[in-house]
């Protein structure tokens, strides 16, 4: 994917710039942006609700085919991100420049795994994780379904309507209808955090095999997770945007490596460290 | 003043002419009494609400006094307003229908009151037909419409007063064929009627007086009486009113307190040969002529 | 205790009744107490139920057509805001127009057999159904629309995966408006010019002065009503019982 | 084209009428045109505005009314099961029954005056306020009850705080419905032994075969009922916007 | 508190059992069971939905007084075991005992913090919080109102819906009216799972300073959370319940302290290498 990337990745050391193995490009690409090819991410520009400023002006990109995880304190902004970017932001106003890296519209590219599980209560599992096939009028493929339930540790709950689950299982099946959704960008807002520790391990490793490749943003609170699984690890605090290392190893990590550990550890104390009370002004400059 | 509830048996019309004429001329203040004139939507209410003493008189049909007092309803005929039925079976003066006999397999349109059943089977008696040789359609509130744009043939309970006139004035000339030529017995189609228990005979004989006075007026002023009622309400002055008014004028009751019992007793026996009612109730039981030489020495403010 | 439950509203109805009777003094001729009626509805008993047919048929066919139609026209609407701005007016219009306005137009268009009157009953039944399932078609839930938005749906697709049973209670809820207006539908229908059933039933006795007739007639209208009204409910509570499995 | 937007139904209401007289001819003596409706309302205009007012102001206290009692039924019948059981099928039953076996019983109570009518309104207007309102509250999400429960509030104020707010929109719902009704409810109370109102001048302009003053009576009342239509829209829009700021 | 308290607590070492600080308790207590002094809880039975049995014979006690955290797999059974004690498992039918060690029946004196926060989405974060009194009939006090705001760091959102909120915003409202509720049993449902690591320290440190002395039943699945707050730690698993050591200091320890980091490593090892699948049948004894 040689395509010119605008951002300060390059720069850095310790990331890796391989292009990503890209399953999902078509064999004869249109000419133009391949609409299956990760594109990556951009959103510049600032947020508001009615008078109010969300965030201040920022610079995020996000790199194509790599997995970027986005930490910050709670209500910085970090869902109101990835609400902008998947086109859903109702109320909010942005002033900037938003979307793809590619310039084609990012409508149709993106899968979104809200912060709440939004499954639909009058559908079974297994039809909750058919609904967007539905909805785009493709033919359900209820195998697969099953088959992604089964993935996910929920096999023989395909049946169950949302109601009779558990508030993890729920989570889960939100995740399994995120990944067979097969977009070449995936939002993930929390997606493991209602998941006990072996669950979450076992669940991190599956998203991370099954979108290997694609764009992925990953909110999350765990700094071990993002220790585990990031390419590219943003945080974002009321003063900005700014970039931490990630270990070098190839993501993802096993837990208990002690790269990851003292990753994670890194992590943490930054995270404790920063200052997580809301600025009186917004820092002007994005990225650090 | 002596307060009374006279309950119409629609919205006031023409056919008022005598209550509307006295209560807006006076005389019903001279007589000594303060009447409220009450106008409901269906016909049935009135004689129920006099029944019941919520109004002291209502006007309604010799007809249906008859089922009434037939199914107990305490109510009799104290006095007389129109003393000709009005009533009739009409049908479009273009039409197929020249003759009774022409109605053999036609549709007939009715408006329930009660009556009509029995009063068409008796006109159709004379042509030598029966009610199977027709067929009757409910029309409810739409008679003249119905007729005028051919979805009957022949409607009846039709007032050759009203929905005469109304075809007049649409455009399309109607013939009426009238009951009482066709073997049905002649009767008073309006009345008023009170609960005999309840009322008060001096405030009903100061109360037939004025209008009868009203009903003089009329006959000595008609085209002022015609001022006089079509400033009763503003909806009531218009051309079909006009027409229907001059119609109605000759069929006023002159004696509005006098009572023919040859008419009570010949239409009891035709209801009871139709089976509209079972036995018959002796005239007493059906209406009384008030004597106000009886009353009036009384004291009048009554209850 | 429990046996009886069903029946009290039975009983209380008669109580209620009788009281009403005693209590006011109302005179039979207005309304005749529950034993007189109770006497009409058994000396009348054929003529009745042969009445009661037909009205049972006209409020079964009114009420199908008019869920079916409730439920298409609401979608339609849902789905086109210019549709909602015109035609919704036009609808109001007509749960506004009275009867006897209405009814020479519809003999005239339908005749006097049961086109007209299940027209007529069609007029005052649908329109709960339609405005019920609309309003709550209109009000999905944003998430849950956004999240359809991001999956790429929209159109009838979005409508008939996600508005259409996420607006299954305000249906139901519509629904069960419609099955207590089905009764006076098919009566007002009959008032339109009719030969049979209840409607006129009670016209005509109320014309004869027959008001225990008119009250016998009444009372099967009554009883038809509710265990309509009773059975929709049933059926409503076990539809939404059923969709949270 | 903005600005032709809120005339957009009534120019289709006027084409269809217009349409619907030409295509099956209707006669005018059931369904005059347009033009000579609008020529019986010009030469009736003082007639029909005074009419107007007074259906206007029932209209409103019926509404009024009908949705205060329909709020306070609602409530009262989800507070008790017992209620519900005993009181439902006799409101069912109320709306079952026709206006003329109605009627009388209700003069003979409240009289020739203001109170028939107001009643025989509002026993129209009230019922689907009642009705989609006590249907909503007896849908509160089970886990706020729940949580409700553990926080030991029970009985009445659980209604107040927790299960009447939940049921706004089925009580906004039921509002829309009975403004769309509440014409129709006025002018079925006229019926009630009334010399005043709409339904008063059209039911005269029926029994006399003025079929244009009865169709320019009924357009004031179109119009009546579409300005009231749209302003509880607004209001419901309004009120539901707001309560999640 | 000198009671006796029927569980294996008094046998273990490093348990302090020292009577809790009773904060709550009347100056001159009503003869019988104490309402306002936190009594112990006990679960001892089995659930079932319909013909499926959730959990088998189990037997759970919990200290009076105590903190006591409950970690285990998702789907094994937590939410349901607070449902139960609070008495609103709807639909759960329980063959057991179950209820407050005192004997006195539980209602009114547990608070519950649910899994899902449950505000009202038609109240400000400010009548959210005073619902309860509200509920109870109880003049609501908007001052401590509040206040609690301010300390769940939400000063000047007080004001807000539901809506206008992040997901840990609103998990802070729901936390603040779980503690404003002031009773002596407290359920607590991953009450700080949607927060970043900074602020879920302080809510920490806010909880337990609040509780102090109350009985505690604590879901989590964050194991440096159990080793900073449980004075016991339970595990729950599809074999049953176990009991875990937690760290000797008293709760709440510093997160960075030695002792609470190697309890965390500990306790992430066990849930990492413990049986999470469903067994096939549940081992019959309760408690190891
Ligand atoms: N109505 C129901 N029918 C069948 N199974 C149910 C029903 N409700 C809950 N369950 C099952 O009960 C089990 C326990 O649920 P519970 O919510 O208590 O789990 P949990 O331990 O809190 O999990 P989590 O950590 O994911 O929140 C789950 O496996 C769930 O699938
Ligand atoms: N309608 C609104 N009006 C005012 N402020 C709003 C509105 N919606 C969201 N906000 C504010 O926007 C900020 C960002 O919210 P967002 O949900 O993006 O936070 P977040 O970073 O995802 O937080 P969390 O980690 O708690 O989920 C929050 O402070 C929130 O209070
Ligand atoms: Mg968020
Ligand atoms: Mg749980």
């Amino acid at each position: 994917m040689p395509r010119a990337w605008p951002g300060p990745y390059g720069q850095r050391a310790g990331v890796d710039r391989t292009d990503p193995p890209c399953i999902l490009r078509p064999e004869n690409g249109p000419v133009g942006p391949d609409r299956r090819a990760p594109p990556g991410l951009r959103l510049r520009g600032r947020a508001r609700v009615g008078a109010q400023t969300l965030f201040g002006p920022l610079d995020l990109a996000v790199a194509p085919g790599r997995w970027t995880c986005l930490l910050g304190p709670s209500g910085v902004g970090k869902s109101t991100f990835l609400h902008l970017l998947a086109g859903i932001a109702d109320g909010i106003s942005f002033a900037g420049d938003l979307g793809a890296a590619d310039g084609a519209p990012l409508a149709g590219r993106v899968a979104l795994m809200a912060q709440a599980d939004m499954l639909l209560p009058w559908l079974t599992a297994r039809d909750n994780l058919l609904i967007g096939a539905r909805l785009r009028g493709e033919t359900p493929d209820t195998r697969a379904a099953e088959a992604m339930l089964e993935r996910v540790g929920l096999s023989g709950m395909a049946a169950r309507k949302p109601r009779a689950l558990s508030g993890g299982q729920r989570q889960r099946v939100a995740l399994a209808r995120t990944l067979i959704e097969d977009r070449p960008v995936v939002l993930l807002d929390e997606p493991f955090s209602a998941l006990d520790i072996a669950t979450r391990v076992r669940m991190q490793d599956l998203a991370a095999a099954l979108l290997r490749g694609r764009t992925i943003l990953h909110v999350t609170h765990d700094p071990a997770e993002a220790a585990r699984l990031g390419d590219h690890i943003l945080l974002l605090t009321h003063r900005g945007l700014t970039e931490l290392a990630p270990p070098r190893a190839p993501a993802p990590r096993p837990p208990d490596a002690p790269e990851t550990l003292e990753a994670t550890g890194a992590l943490t104390r930054h995270l404790l460290a920063c200052e997580c009370q809301p600025a009186a002004a917004p820092s002007a400059e994005g990225l650090t | 003043q002596d307060e009374m509830t006279v309950a119409l048996d629609w919205f006031v019309n023409p056919d008022h002419g005598p209550i509307i004429l006295a209560e807006e001329l006076g005389y019903f203040e001279d007589a000594g009494l303060d009447v409220e004139i009450v106008a409901p939507a269906d016909p049935a209410d009135p004689p129920k609400m006099a029944a019941a003493g919520r109004a002291d008189l209502a006007v309604s049909y010799q007809p249906q006094l008859h089922l009434q007092v037939a199914e107990g309803v305490p109510l009799q005929r104290v006095g007389t307003l129109i003393a000709s039925p009005l009533n009739c079976l009409l049908v479009r003066d273009d039409g197929p229908v020249a003759d009774l006999s022409d109605l053999e397999g036609r549709k007939i349109g009715f408006s329930i009151a009660g009556v009509e059943e029995a009063m068409l089977a008796a006109m159709l008696r004379g042509a030598d037909l029966t009610l199977d040789d027709v067929e009757l359609v409910n029309v409810n509130f739409a008679l003249s419409p119905a007729l005028m744009a051919g979805q009957v043939d022949a409607v009846i309970g039709a007032f050759r007063n009203f929905e005469l006139n109304q075809m007049k004035i649409e455009g399309v000339a109607g013939r009426c064929f009238y009951p009482e030529e066709h073997g049905v017995p002649i009767y008073d189609e309006l009345i008023y009627v009170a609960n005999p228990e309840l009322m008060d005979p001096d405030r009903v004989a100061r109360f037939l007086a004025a209008t009868e006075k009203a009903r003089h007026y009329m006959l000595n002023h008609p085209d002022k009486a015609w001022e006089v009622f079509a400033g009763y309400a503003g909806e009531l002055d218009d051309d079909l009113n006009r027409a229907a008014w001059a119609d109605t004028l000759p069929r006023f009751a002159l004696r509005p307190a006098a009572l023919d019992r040859g008419r009570y007793v010949r239409f009891e026996a035709f209801l009871e040969g139709a089976g509209l009612v079972t036995g018959t109730r002796p005239v007493s039981g059906l209406a009384i002529e008030i004597d106000p030489a009886l009353s009036a020495p009384q004291e009048g403010a009554g209850e | 205790m429990k046996a009886l439950r069903p029946a009290l509203p039975l009983l209380l109805g008669l109580v209620l009744w009788q009281g009403a009777v005693w209590l006011w003094q109302v005179p039979s001729f207005i309304l005749p107490g529950p034993v007189r009626v109770a006497a009409a509805l058994v000396d009348n008993a054929g003529l009745i139920a042969g009445h009661a047919a037909v009205t049972g048929l006209e409020v079964a066919l009114g009420l199908g057509l008019g869920a079916v139609l409730g439920w298409l026209s609401a979608v339609a609407l849902a789905l086109s805001p210019a549709a909602r701005g015109a035609i919704g007016p036009i609808l109001v219009f007509t749960q506004a127009v009275p009867v006897f306005a209405l009814a020479p137009i519809l003999t005239l268009w339908f005749g006097y057999g049961l086109g007209s009157k299940v027209a007529m009953a069609l007029l005052i039944i649908y329109f709960p159904v339609t405005s019920s399932f609309l309003d709550a078609l209109l009000q999905t839930p944003a998430p849950w629309l956004a999240q359809a938005r991001v999956m790429g749906g929209g159109g009838w697709r979005q409508m008939w995966y996600l508005r259409i049973p996420a607006a299954l209670p305000g249906f139901l809820s519509g629904l069960k408006l419609a099955a207590v207006y089905a009764p006076i539908g098919a009566v007002i229908g009959e008032w339109v010019g009719a030969s049979r059933g209840l409607g006129y039933l009670m016209l005509l006795a109320n014309g004869r002065a027959k008001t225990d007739l008119m009250f016998a007639a009444l009372v099967v209208l009554a009883v038809l009503a509710i265990a309509l009204h009773r059975a929709v409910d049933h059926l409503a509570a076990a539809a939404l019982r059923r969709r949270f499995g």
